[in-house]
């Protein structure tokens, strides 16, 4: 390669280089559109598992929303504090509290409560409601047709030995999905911080809860009186904790006779199953 | 008049309605005690008017209708009301219910035997209060009050009224017994609520199956003085061929739009058992206490079709037929093509029974659940025009809102797809699942 | 890929991701078009390999040094300008060492320019991170891609020629299969050895499935 | 009493057709015995191997993918016999064995099983293992055996071969006259793959299918029909028999191109699908490189059913167009 071959090929570079720089910043000019940088810097820092808890088709548009129309920036719930600060960093603003939530299946009884009848077809509870009422004795047990486990975009819901879902506590990102998804309105959504909770649903009285569930609320009171908060009553037959007043004291769990209120402090995280935490949390 | 154009579509099932041997009506005793659900039709539950206590008789009023789409309820038995409590319902699991213990005198709360000269000069207001006051609902199985559908919006005038005896479900035999035996008063009752309704034709279609009845109505007709416009129509065999809009087709060539009703095109179709009711609403002033059911399958040892109170248990029923000496495996209120497997045999005969069947097993086969092999089938007996198979699909993917672009809400669940399908998948029950889906999520929306 | 902290451990890790958490070819499904076209014999994918891993290495480092001099703007172009540069070079240093491999393969040679694998570490890493780790990267990448292609050519040349290397490995009477030397040859032995990479991380639960 | 049975309670509809999937794949394999019967009586028992491996192969293969990918293995359905036998009807007499093995192998492995298995596969199973064989030993794929009480035994290839590299006077040499020629198509005694050539005993399988209410008629009626129409406007009335009776005509448009899980699902889409098959097939034929194009006809037609399908939706009842 001789010297001119050198010169000759730096020459046309640097000719073409001037040419194409000069055509790019002109084009840059004329064909710039004006798009936000920092949608897709919200995009990044969201968690992208397009959950929808945001109210929002998926997090692309969330973030779309935040800066376009200014929409809250808290309600990211599978991100929760650390996201939402982060983009209120972003934005400049102050960010707003979140509190996590996290699933809660209200029923423990569906895997050892009576059958109804013997389904064939489709193993999906919101068939299996349609169903002559569904398969259970129990009007408000779980059909155990895993709809919730199917829809759990983060793999938090397995079955327990009684083959009954129950929600991973440290998985779950409250989205609420397998809330909308359960046909009989068992789930809900509850503050990760009180870890204390009643788990049946069944407003039926309490000679018919026996009847059809060993694990049914049977609205005896009991714990309406060993909680010194006055955080429970009892409503349409079934207790309910009023959370704005719970301390998590823990002292109706011990009361309850037929065993429907967790303490998640202790060391199980499976109800009905007894297992030690953390054991069973690998898909 | 042979039937040439039928619809798209549609299966030939084993029919079994030989099963019921001669198709003579015979009247079932009525029970020790009568369940009376409140919820006998579409719409909102019927309202008691009884208490636990009360004295009544056969016919006398004991649930009165809650708004407009609702339907009265009569005891069926005379006796004393002892409960109204939880208790299983065919259609629904469960649900609130009237029982009445009988004190085996069966006293009928007025004579329903003489017919009333007066009931030619009634006005339309008139008949509609009366079919209103007997409880009537459509006996086919829909149960939609027979009231609202006779009273049209005055914008869209009926021209054309059918009368659906085409009974295209498997082993049910009740509109055919009922056809032979009382085609006299059923052809009363169509001039009735032809003149009401101020309809140019009346159609009675009929399957071919049924020669018998379609010759006797013919001749009823020729003797008829004022037949005018009254007319018989022989259907083609298959399955759907009582569907509403696939009948409206056969035979008016007209389309219900998706989402319409029959009369958007000026149709009104009853079923042949709820013309009988009204007849006897009108001129017998009798309210709708029993009705015809067939009590069939290969699981019973002496199928039949009696005259049922409302409120006898299928238990009574299915023990007084004889249990064959096989291996059972289901019992259905209704056809094997859309009734409901029951868990019990303790729900009651409701206004919607048409048929108990006890099936074997070999008659409900379960199906090895095979991948689906796109064979098409669906899709060719589909007299919706649907494709199943790409619709259920899409609702086991959770792609509820695509699944209703290609039709999801169009589907009459009339199961022809998940009957033909030879990979046995359940399409129905993913259609159904859609459907169930998809008017949650509007709800959420709202 | 890029996002990867900066913090002085795992240089190991940046050096062994492409050999098969990264692989270029069976995971990231970069670099096809030549891993198609110059797979179906042993000597010709090594040739491809060895000037792969030059230019690879070379254009990595020296966009790493120059990353702050480019503006953000204009960066693909002068990526391109650095990467033809070093496929010169490397297709004028192959003329004179191996002119027969050369000759064969020469097309394959000056299509490395615009190969993704390499413009993709450009603007994926080399653009954000410094020298060392690019380098790095780089080797590892290198490595990757020449040990991937190396199986692809090994099992297609075994299975279409019978022979590895020009050596006869399957006596003349055994038919070879000609369809394995031509490209849909090369996309079932892909789609085998990607499904078998998939696998490997699925067993070690890198990706769930 | 009810009571005491065990009642069983589903979604409505209760009584379900007795043609499962399991009766279509061996009512479809029925019907193809004749053909391969008709394949071992006139080209021998090397016939009767190919066909014994291929299926054998299919089922060994099938069993084998079953078990890697964890799912249950599906043998009693027959569709893996029914992939093995039509391979083999449409591979060559004299086929070395270890080749048919590879040939199934790869049918049911990748074709079908890397696809996701039945149900699921893009393209007919048997015809991309027919595929893969012709690009792998194409040599063996088209050498023919001579038929044994032939006249003068120099046919070693298929009439189509003759036409297409010896041209039309080579054909009537060998075959004397038309009618002798369209005698021996259709009943068989030409050169060709094994279950190919007896054109006869292919339609009575293929009405056997239509009549079983195993495939509908759309999709062989408009493949057949496209065939005729375009010999008949390219080469006239001879050749509307010639292109009928010979090579896998039959045997692709009764029971290739009806593959269910291949071919779209709507009527309308099975006519088109019928006639993109019998387009390829006569243009491959006249103009291509190939003297035979069904096998490659159905698979390009396999590659577009989801776009036939898109522009095949039924009409919604009650929904204006």
């Amino acid at each position: 390669m001789g010297i001119e071959v050198i010169i000759y090929s730096t020459g046309v570079l640097l000719v073409l280089g001037a040419g194409f720089g000069i055509a790019l910043a002109v084009s840059s000019k004329f064909l710039s559109v004006e798009e936000d940088p920092r949608i897709k810097k919200i995009s990044d820092i969201l968690p992208n598992i397009n959950c929808g808890a945001c109210g929002f088709a998926g997090c692309s548009s969330y973030a779309e929303a935040i800066v376009t129309k200014k929409e809250k920036v808290n309600l990211c719930m599978p991100g929760g504090e650390k996201t939402s600060k982060k983009i209120a960093g972003l934005m400049g603003i102050a960010p707003d509290s979140i509190e996590k939530k996290v699933a809660l299946i209200h029923c423990c009884g569906g895997g050892i409560g009576k059958k109804k009848y013997d389904y064939s077809g489709v193993k999906d509870c919101r068939v299996i409601n349609m169903v002559a009422g569904g398969s259970v004795e129990c009007d408000y047990g779980c059909l155990m047709g895993y709809a919730c486990l199917r829809s759990c975009p983060v793999h938090a819901i397995e079955k327990n030995e009684n083959l009954m879902p129950y929600v991973i506590r440290d998985k779950c990102v409250g989205c609420g999905r397998c809330v909308t998804t359960c046909p009989r309105n068992l789930i809900e959504l509850a503050e990760y911080g009180k870890k204390v909770h009643i788990l049946c649903s069944s407003h039926d009285r309490g000679a018919e809860v026996i009847k059809v569930c060993k694990v049914g609320c049977i609205g005896c009171g009991k714990c309406v009186q060993a909680c010194p908060f006055n955080a429970i009553r009892i409503e349409n037959n079934l207790a309910v904790i009023d959370y704005s007043k719970c301390r998590v004291c823990g002292k109706c769990v011990d009361v309850c006779p037929v065993k429907v209120i967790y303490d998640w402090r202790k060391d199980f995280t499976v109800p009905g199953k007894q297992q030690k935490s953390g054991k069973k949390n690998e898909l | 008049m042979k039937a040439r154009v039928t619809f798209k579509g549609g299966i030939h099932p084993p029919e079994n309605k030989g099963l019921c041997g001669e198709l003579s009506i015979k009247d079932f005793p009525p029970p020790e005690t009568a369940v009376l659900p409140l919820q006998q039709s579409l719409g909102s539950a019927s309202e008691p008017v009884v208490k636990k206590g009360d004295k009544v008789k056969k016919g006398t009023l004991i649930a009165r209708s809650k708004g407009y789409i609702s339907s009265n309820l009569h005891s069926s038995v005379s006796g004393e009301v002892i409960d109204i409590r939880k208790s299983p319902h065919p259609l629904l699991g469960e649900a609130n219910a009237i029982i009445i213990k009988s004190d085996n005198r069966d006293e009928p709360e007025r004579d329903y035997s003489a017919e009333e000269a007066s009931a030619d000069s009634l006005s339309s207001g008139e008949i509609l209060e009366l079919i209103q006051n007997a409880g009537i609902v459509g006996l086919g199985g829909a149960t939609f009050p027979a009231h609202v559908k006779l009273n049209p919006p005055a914008d869209k005038p009926i021209k054309t009224f059918i009368i659906n005896g085409a009974e295209c479900e498997p082993y049910l035999t009740s509109d055919h017994s009922l056809m032979l035996e009382c085609a006299d008063r059923i052809l009363k009752g169509a001039a009735l609520i032809k003149k009401m309704l101020k309809a140019e034709k009346c159609l009675i279609a009929i399957e071919e199956n049924k020669k018998d009845a379609i010759a006797l109505f013919r001749q009823k007709i020729i003797q008829l003085k004022n037949a005018e416009g009254l007319q018989v129509f022989p259907l083609k065999v298959k399955y759907p061929q009582g569907a509403e809009k696939q009948l409206i087709y056969t035979l008016t060539g007209k389309e219900v739009p998706s989402g319409g009703l029959p009369m958007d095109v000026s149709v009104l179709v009853h079923n042949i058992g709820t013309v009988f009711a009204v007849y006897e609403a009108v001129f017998l002033r009798k309210p709708l206490f029993e009705r015809i059911v067939t009590v069939s399958g290969k699981g019973i040892k002496n199928p039949a079709n009696w005259r049922v109170r409302i409120g006898t248990t299928f238990k009574m029923l299915v023990n007084h037929s004889g249990l064959a000496d096989k291996k059972i495996k289901k019992l259905i209120m209704g056809g094997p093509m859309m009734g409901l497997a029951q868990y019990t045999d303790e729900v009651p005969v409701v206004k919607a029974t048409s048929g108990i069947l006890v099936l074997t097993s070999d008659e409900a086969a379960d199906f090895e659940h095979l991948a689906c092999i796109r064979c098409g089938k669906c899709v060719s007996v589909c007299p919706m025009g649907l494709m199943p198979a790409e619709i259920s699909k899409m609702v086991e993917k959770g792609r509820i809102d695509t699944a209703k672009s290609i039709g999801l809400m169009d589907c009459m669940e009339c199961g022809s797809c998940n009957y033909i399908c030879p990979s046995g998948t359940n399409l129905l029950q993913y259609i159904k699942l859609g459907k169930y889906e998809y008017l949650r999520s509007k709800n959420v929306k709202r | 890929m890029g996002q990867e902290e900066t913090n002085n451990t795992g240089y190991f890790k940046e050096l062994s991701k492409g050999f098969i958490r990264e692989n270029p070819i069976f995971i990231l499904c970069l670099g096809l078009c030549p891993t198609l076209a110059v797979s179906n014999l042993v000597e010709n994918a090594f040739g491809m390999g060895i000037a792969f891993f030059f230019v690879l290495l070379c254009s990595n480092i020296t966009i790493s040094l120059v990353q702050k001099l480019i503006p953000d703007e204009v960066r693909i172009p002068c990526f391109i300008v650095i990467i033809a540069a070093f496929v010169t070079v490397a297709s004028l240093l192959m003329q004179w060492l191996i002119p027969d491999v050369y000759a064969r393969m020469s097309l394959y040679i000056n299509l490395i320019v615009v190969n993704c694998i390499i413009l993709g570490r450009a603007e994926a890493f080399a653009s954000k991170n410094n020298v060392f780790r690019s380098a790095l990267d780089a080797v590892g990448m290198g490595v990757g891609f020449t040990a991937s292609l190396f199986i692809i050519s090994a099992i297609r040349e075994v299975t279409g020629f019978g022979t590895f290397l020009g050596f006869r490995l399957i006596p003349e009477n055994i038919k070879p299969i000609t369809i394995m030397i031509l490209a849909p040859g090369a996309f079932f032995t892909i789609g085998f050895l990607m499904a078998l990479f998939n696998l490997i991380r699925i067993k070690k639960g890198k990706v769930s499935k | 009493m009810l009571k005491d049975k065990h009642l069983t309670v589903t979604v409505s509809p209760h009584i379900k057709t007795s043609l499962t999937t399991e009766r279509m794949m061996w009512i479809v394999s029925a019907a193809l015995i004749p053909a391969a019967g008709a394949g071992i009586y006139f080209f021998g028992p090397h016939a009767a191997l190919v066909i014994a491996v291929c299926v054998g192969a299919s089922i060994i293969t099938e069993l084998f993918c079953a078990v890697l990918m964890k799912k249950p293995a599906t043998i009693k359905d027959g569709s893996a016999f029914l992939t093995g036998l039509l391979l083999a009807l449409c591979l060559p007499p004299e086929f070395p064995l270890w080749m048919c093995a590879l040939g199934s192998f790869f049918s049911i492995a990748v074709s079908k099983f890397a696809f996701g298995g039945l149900g699921h596969n893009i393209f007919n199973p048997a015809l991309a293992g027919r595929a893969f064989l012709m690009g792998a030993f194409a040599k063996e794929m088209t050498t023919w055996k001579t038929l044994q009480d032939f006249p003068d035994g120099i046919t070693a290839a298929t009439p189509l071969n003759l036409l297409k590299e010896q041209g039309y006077d080579s054909l009537m040499k060998v075959f004397d006259s038309h009618s002798h020629l369209f005698k021996e198509l259709f009943i068989g005694r030409v050169g060709g793959s094994i279950g190919e050539t007896s054109a006869a005993l292919l339609i009575i399988g293929g009405l056997i299918l239509i009549f079983a209410r195993v495939t509908t008629w759309h999709i062989p009626v408009s493949y057949i029909l496209t065939v005729i129409i375009v010999s008949y406007f390219t080469g006239g009335l001879f050749d509307i028999p010639f292109h009928l009776f010979t090579g896998g005509l039959m045997l692709g448009a009764f029971f290739m191109a009806t593959d269910p899980v291949t071919s779209p699902i709507t009527p309308k889409g099975q006519i088109i699908f019928g006639i993109g098959c019998g387009l390829f097939t006569m243009l491959i034929r006249i103009r291509g490189g190939y003297p035979e194009g069904v096998c490659y006809a159905i698979l390009l037609m396999n590659s577009v059913t989801p776009l036939i399908e898109r522009f095949s939706k039924t009409r919604i009842f009650g929904v204006k167009r």
